[in-house]
Parts: C-alpha cells; structure tokens; sequence
C-alpha cells in the first residue's frame, strides 16, 4: 500500500491505496466522487476526464500515486459555491447532453479548452479539441454549441471559474 | 413564442444532475461487504472446454470464490432466452440453441463466459482471473455471416443444422412471383445490411444483493426494461419468483436498444449472491455475514466482441 | 381442528429473519460514506443556555461537524409540533410551546438536545461531545406534575402561563352537577393515573440521507408510521417539499405508540445532511463527496429521562 | 489500533480496531453481522448475547481485543446448514417472539442454558436462568414455553447443535 497526499476540489485527503491503483478509481471508490466515469477503460471516451493541477488529465489513465501532492478538480467540484458553472449553465441551455454519462468529461474538457485557447471558440476548433471525448446520443452538434456558448460565458465569470480549480 | 408558451424549449428537470455529477449510474452504486466479479472468458470463437481448473485461483488475496458453469448447471439455473420467436417459412418452430449464462462444454464466441472469480477488490479477482487454467479444444469457427450456411462450415449449435435457425419469409410468394414474371423490366440486387452495433457510453454493470432474511434478491443494472428483466430472469431462468425478485435500473447511461436485453452476467451475479451463499460459500467470506453483495462494475464485452469489424 | 383448518395456529412469515439474526431493524442499515452522530445533552431539568462553545471539539479527531440550535434557527428548520390539538373548556387553543430540535435559549428537560457532532465513527463523536463546552444558567426545575401549577412554581414556557397548556373539559357539566346534587350518598376520590412509559426493547435510531443530484432526501427510521413522519416533518417542520422526501420503516423493535412520534433527533439528522451539505460543511468532508449521509445509532434518551420513577 | 484474530461462526478473521471497541461493535460493524442487537448499551437486557469459547456472553460488556484468539458464536452461525436449530425452530412453533429485537440474545442465551442445565428445564428454572434477557412483547410466557420445548428437542439434535459452535 501507498498513501497519496492529493487535494480534490478543494479538500485534502491522505488515502491509502495499492499501487496498481488508478486515479480514477481513487476519486471514484476511495472519495467516493462518482461524477467521474469511466467508459471505456482505454483511455479513448474521455468521460474521465478531470483537472490535475489545472490541466485536463484521463483519469483512468494516469495512476493514483503520480498525483500524489496534485490539486484535483472534479466534475462535483467545478462551480463554485451552491450555483452553476457557466460552462453547466450553457450544457443544460443549449442540450448539450442526454444521458449524461460523457458529459461531465465533455464539461471538464471544455472548461480546459478555454483555459488554454480563450473565450472566443469557433465550431472547428471545438470539434478539433473535443475529439478525446466521445459522445454517442447527442450527434455532437449540440454540445459544441454549448462549448461556445459556454466559453463565452466564461468571459465575465472567468475568475469565479478558476479561482474553484 | 412565449418564454413558457407553445414552442418554449423546455429544459430537462434530470439535467441537473448529470452536469454537477450527481447522477446514479449503476457502477456508483456501492453495498456495505460487496465483492467484486471479474469474468474469465474465451479467446476463441469456437472451442470445447476440456477442463477448467480454479484451484491456484482460489488461492489468491482477497478471492472469496469462483465459480464455473458446472457450478451454474448444477444449481438448475436455466439459460438466457431469446424473446423473439420466429417460425421458419415450413411452419416449424426456430432451432435456438442452449445459452448458458456461464459456458459448460463449449464456447461459442469470442468472450463467452468460463467462469466467475469474486473477490474483495477488482483487481483481486482480475488477478486472480489470469490463475484460472481453461484447456480449450479449438474448433475451426465462422465469423463471415455469408459463410455459416456453406457446405462443411463449422457447426456451432447441435440443434441448429446448418448453422440455421429459422428460415424466415413475409409476404405472398405467387404474387410477388407473379409480379416479377409480369414486369417490363427486373434489376437483380444484392442487398446487404449494415450491421448495426448500439454503443452506449456507459458500459455494462450489475450489483445484485441477496436479503436472507426475506430470501429475496435485488438487481441494480443498466436496463432500459427492468420489468421485462423481472420477468425473464423470474419465470424463464428459475432465479427467484417474482415477488422475491426486485430490478432496479437507476440512471442509464445509453442504452440504444442494446440495454433491452438480459445479459448473462446479469443472472450469474445475482446466482451468485443466492445459490452460493446458500451453500454457504459466500455467506461468511471476508466482510462477514454481507459478502452476499456482488457488483459487476463494467464490462464493454458484449458490443461487438465478435464482430470482426469492431475493435 | 385439522392442520390447516379454522383454528389452526398460523405461523408468522417474518419470523424465520428474526430468530436466524436477518432482520433488518433501522441501525442494522449501513450506507457507503455515511458519518456518526451523537448528541450533547442538558444535564438540567431547566436552565438557560448561555453559551454553546464548539471550537475544541471541531478539532478532535474525525470531526466532521459540531453544530448547535442557532444553526438549526438559521436555516429556519421548524419546531416539533404536537398532533393533538386540544382547547379548553373556555374555547381558547392550546398554548404549546416552541419545541426546536436543538434547544436555543433554554433546556426544558434533563436530556434536552443542546449540539449535534458528527465525526468518522460513533467513538470519536462521543469523545468529541465531552468538549462541547455549555454553559447553563440553572433555574429552578418542577418535577412533579402536581406541584407545576402551584402559585410560584418555575415557568417553563411563556407562553402557557401556570404551565397550563389546556384546561379540558369533557361531558355535561349542568347535568352532571344535577346528578350529583340529587343521588342519595356520594363517594369522593382522587384518581392519579399511572404514568405509561413505553419502553420498546430497540432504541430510537435514525438514518437520513441526501442525494444531492435529485435534491432528495431520505430517513430511515423506528416507525410505526412512516407516511405521517414524512407529512409532518414536511409540511408542519419544512425540511422537504413531500415529493422529496422518502421516510423508510425497516423492521421495528417495538413501539407500543411510542415510535408514532416524530422525534428531534430524526429531524436533525436530515437536517445535518441537506442543509450543511449544501452549506459545503459536509459534503466534502472525511468520506469525499458522500459524507452527506448522517447514522443515529442509537438512544435511549426519549423513554422517561425526565421521568424520577425510571432509571 | 490493535488487531483481533477471532473465529466466528466458524470462520477465521484479522480485524484492526481501536482499544475501546466492544466485542458487539466488531460483529455488527466490522463484519456486518447484525443479527447481535443492542439493546441498553447497560449490559441489562441481553439482547446483545453471543457465545464466547461455549459460553453465553453480554457482547457489550465485552472488549473486542479480550476476544482476541475466541471462538465465537452469532445468532447467524447457530444453525448448521441451511435448517434452523431445535431451539430456533422452538421459538417459532410457540410464537415466543415478536418484534424479534430480543429473540437473537434469547434463544443465544436459552442454548447455553440447556448446555449447562440440560435437556429438561423446568418453568422456574427456565424463568430464573432468563433474568438477563429483557422482552416487552410477549410477557415471557411463550418464550418460557419455546425455551423448554426448544431444550427437549436438542436432545436429538444436540450433537448437530454442539457441533455448530
């Protein structure tokens, strides 16, 4: 066994884990944030997709011990206070989501995107950036508008946005 | 348009919980004492099992047992159906073959089930799956559709000659016939359907729960038709009867047709918590007197294994 | 009489859990990530409260949360309330008391509730409790119901002057006065009744659970009526509109009337998980995201703390 | 912590508990074995009895780790096989129960009375030995009736009950 000193969302934790231990499963069974998915365990659907020190990672590729020391953000730990995240806000505005199984990935994805490339997003550079996270209700077509939308959004609440991570 | 007249969008109330993760998926489902189940299945598509050897298996860190389908097939659990009946165009009944949910004498595709390993944590029984010793008997298979009715192909089903369950017609024969004769013109055509392969984003997963004190079993799995589920696992597979049977299917993460089904690792897990703690095998494994809580957490097995254009 | 005939003994179904250990009372129940509660308790029969300090005993080990009566004010959770309504003989309504959760400004009962702690484990919640530090300002205590509405006799609620919450009045008085003006010998006699104190052999105890995703909560409890429990702590004290709250009677340990009552502790438990998982207070706390779930072990406070005949 | 190697119901167990922990809270919480009730935490009313190295224990007088190396008995572990025990199946043809809090700690505590006293008990016996068993729902009589018959037929069954412990 391993401990791993990691802070999510905020609060730390000192958890003891075996070190075959993925981060994911972690967040997921040790903490108990099951917001985080797992879908496909390859590493290609992205719905596990989390920020470790501000970066988007796949959780379920990335094992427990190498965040020892990390600040973690999850899906449950995104908007700050009792609200929504704008990025939230515009997935349920625009539909972007259906069943809901990808779409906290795609909402920590997109939060990403517009850290690293700004609030103003055209569609193919959503489409380009989204393509680690797939969907398989939507067609896409309403959540890139929602990643728009959203990254917009982000604009005027952008400090509330970050100071959670 | 109103903001709350004809044609306002209206916004889903369930939304809200799937963009904060606040959902419930069944893989977020946990039980106080559950064990976890891993799977061994079958690299070929078509084998005889000559031996399956569990004992080195047994004896890994944290397994609670593992189970086979003599196991299965002693304890009188009955085969998964096909709801569908089809009656060929002579009027005799379709030739379905046998489909235990755990393979007893043959495998039959790629990933059919071999046996079952429990276990206090996934990675357990995943290692403890890589201990099971199978000897297959590799049998020549067929994996292009076109080619399962040609003359010498491997015979998958005893029951089923030629690889054949039903041979299927609609319509009025003398009239289309009599059309075709008639016409000015006939273009011949082969038409081949896509093969369709639902794929939701949420894979597979089951937790079933067995109360002894009211001898009754619970199933939280991905459905889109726990009813049917009830039904079919109640009446048809001889688990429980009904009244002593509950289905639950929480949020469900896709399902696209594919969730409609009843899945083999659906029964094993709830036999599994029933029949073994019975025979006493389960009832005091490592939590003490609740390991008769099994959780399945994820499998992406049964989209497309053995379709040779799916990865 | 034959065997299964009129005035054959029928055998009880539900005992077959109960004499093997497989029932399922309120405190056998086990949810993932739940935390343990305990109480801080007056050890006065009437005293005001001067000051709750809970600074130490937030810093003991496997503390989640110490929270007190003006917490409970501040979410603006409501009172007890009393489901018989009686008026006196002069037509006037009954004059209850406020009966908060958690007392604020005063102690009316030796086992009052004063603070609630939740921590990791039940240990480490009581430990905790012993540094809650309170100060009373003690008054002057009637124990005897006889003497509360001599003249003098400590006031324990404003609002019922004399300790006189009704003054009731059954029957004709007119005709019964004739009555016993014209009878030949009448016999006078105090009647005392028996005090009843129903002590059922299972503990008051209480889970609540909240599930943030559907803004819903749950409470398992010791009913003996759980669809009045959710009626009243929904509509009289507030916590849940009733489509958002789940009251569930597992097996019951005996009531004997006394688990009709909706209880503070069962309102405080649902309390420590909607309204301080939404205040970020637990929901983030020793268990990750799913601390939000509050155990009540047990108590035996309720049954005759108050009462000098029972230990 | 300290760790308690016990047996119970036949089974071997390695549990880590901390110094104060009762013997009760190890089988109702450690290992989930709820059928051992608490019932005054006042070692009064029995509804906690299981039995320690063959003999009836109040599990709530009783510190974990002073069973560490026992061998112990649950109402869950009475019966062998899938049957009830005499005793068990005593309790229900007489109907001695009713909301079935006591039940585990009586019939726990009427098994180690026949062990002691015998297959036949008389009333009184029976009554003065049950002083540490509290019930508020029958008024005794039927229990007094089940504990009696219950010690009569384990003297077929008895080595079958024995065996069990």
């Amino acid at each position: 066994m391993a401990t791993v000193n990691i802070t999510v969302n905020g609060k730390s934790h000192s958890v003891d884990v075996s070190p075959e231990t993925l981060l994911v499963e972690l967040i997921r069974e040790k903490l108990r944030l099951t917001g985080t998915h797992v879908g496909c365990d390859t590493s290609q659907c992205g719905a596990c997709v989390v920020h470790v020190d501000s970066a988007a990672v796949k959780s379920c590729t990335m094992l427990a011990v190498s965040a020892d020391g990390a600040k973690v953000t999850t899906i449950e730990g995104l908007a700050s206070g009792a609200g929504l995240h704008p990025m939230q806000a515009a997935f349920r505005e625009h539909h972007g989501l259906q069943c809901g199984f990808c779409t906290p990935g795609m909402i920590m994805s997109a939060v990403d995107m517009v850290n690293r490339k700004g609030n103003e997003l055209d569609e193919r550079t959503i489409r380009e950036e989204l393509e680690g996270n797939i969907c398989r209700c939507t067609g896409y077509h309403n959540i890139v508008k929602a990643v728009g939308a959203g990254a917009r959004a982000m604009k005027g609440g952008g400090k509330t946005a970050r100071a959670a991570e | 348009m109103s903001a709350t007249g004809i044609g306002a969008a209206v916004r889903r109330k369930e939304d809200q919980r799937f963009i904060t993760g606040t959902g419930n998926y069944t893989s977020d489902i946990s039980r106080p004492g559950e064990v976890r189940a891993y799977f061994v299945r079958s690299p070929h598509a078509h084998a005889t099992i000559k031996k399956v050897d569990t004992k080195a298996a047994e004896k890994m860190p944290g397994v609670v047992a593992v189970l086979t389908g003599a196991d299965l097939a002693g304890d009188k659990i009955g085969g998964l159906i096909c709801g569908w009946a089809v009656s060929s165009k002579d009027g005799s009944p379709m030739k379905a073959g046998a489909h235990p949910a755990i393979a007893v004498d043959k495998v039959r595709c790629v990933g059919d089930q071999v046996a079952l390993v429990l276990a206090e944590t996934l990675g357990q029984a995943r290692d403890a799956a890589e201990k099971v010793k199978v000897e297959y008997g590799v049998l020549p298979s067929v994996v292009d559709p076109a080619k399962t009715q040609a003359s010498g192909a491997p015979q998958i089903h005893d029951v089923a000659p030629n690889n054949t369950i039903y041979d299927w017609h609609l319509g009025d024969k003398a009239a289309t016939d009599a059309a075709f004769a008639s016409a000015k013109h006939v273009t011949k055509l082969d038409i081949v359907n896509n093969r369709l392969v639902p794929n939701a984003m949420e894979p597979r997963a089951a937790i079933a729960e067995y109360d002894q004190g009211n001898d009754s079993l619970t199933l939280w799995n991905t459905s889109q038709n726990p009813h049917v589920a009830r039904l079919v696992i109640s009446a048809f597979i001889g688990m429980a009867p009904e009244h002593k049977l509950r289905v639950i299917a929480p949020d469900v993460g896709g399902g696209f047709g594919s969730k409609i089904f009843i899945y083999p690792e659906e029964v094993v897990a709830l036999w599994a918590c029933a029949a073994r703690e019975a025979a006493g095998e389960m009832g005091l494994g490592p939590f003490g007197g609740l390991s008769h809580r099994c959780a399945w957490p994820r499998s992406r097995h049964a989209c497309g294994a053995c379709d040779r254009r799916q990865p």
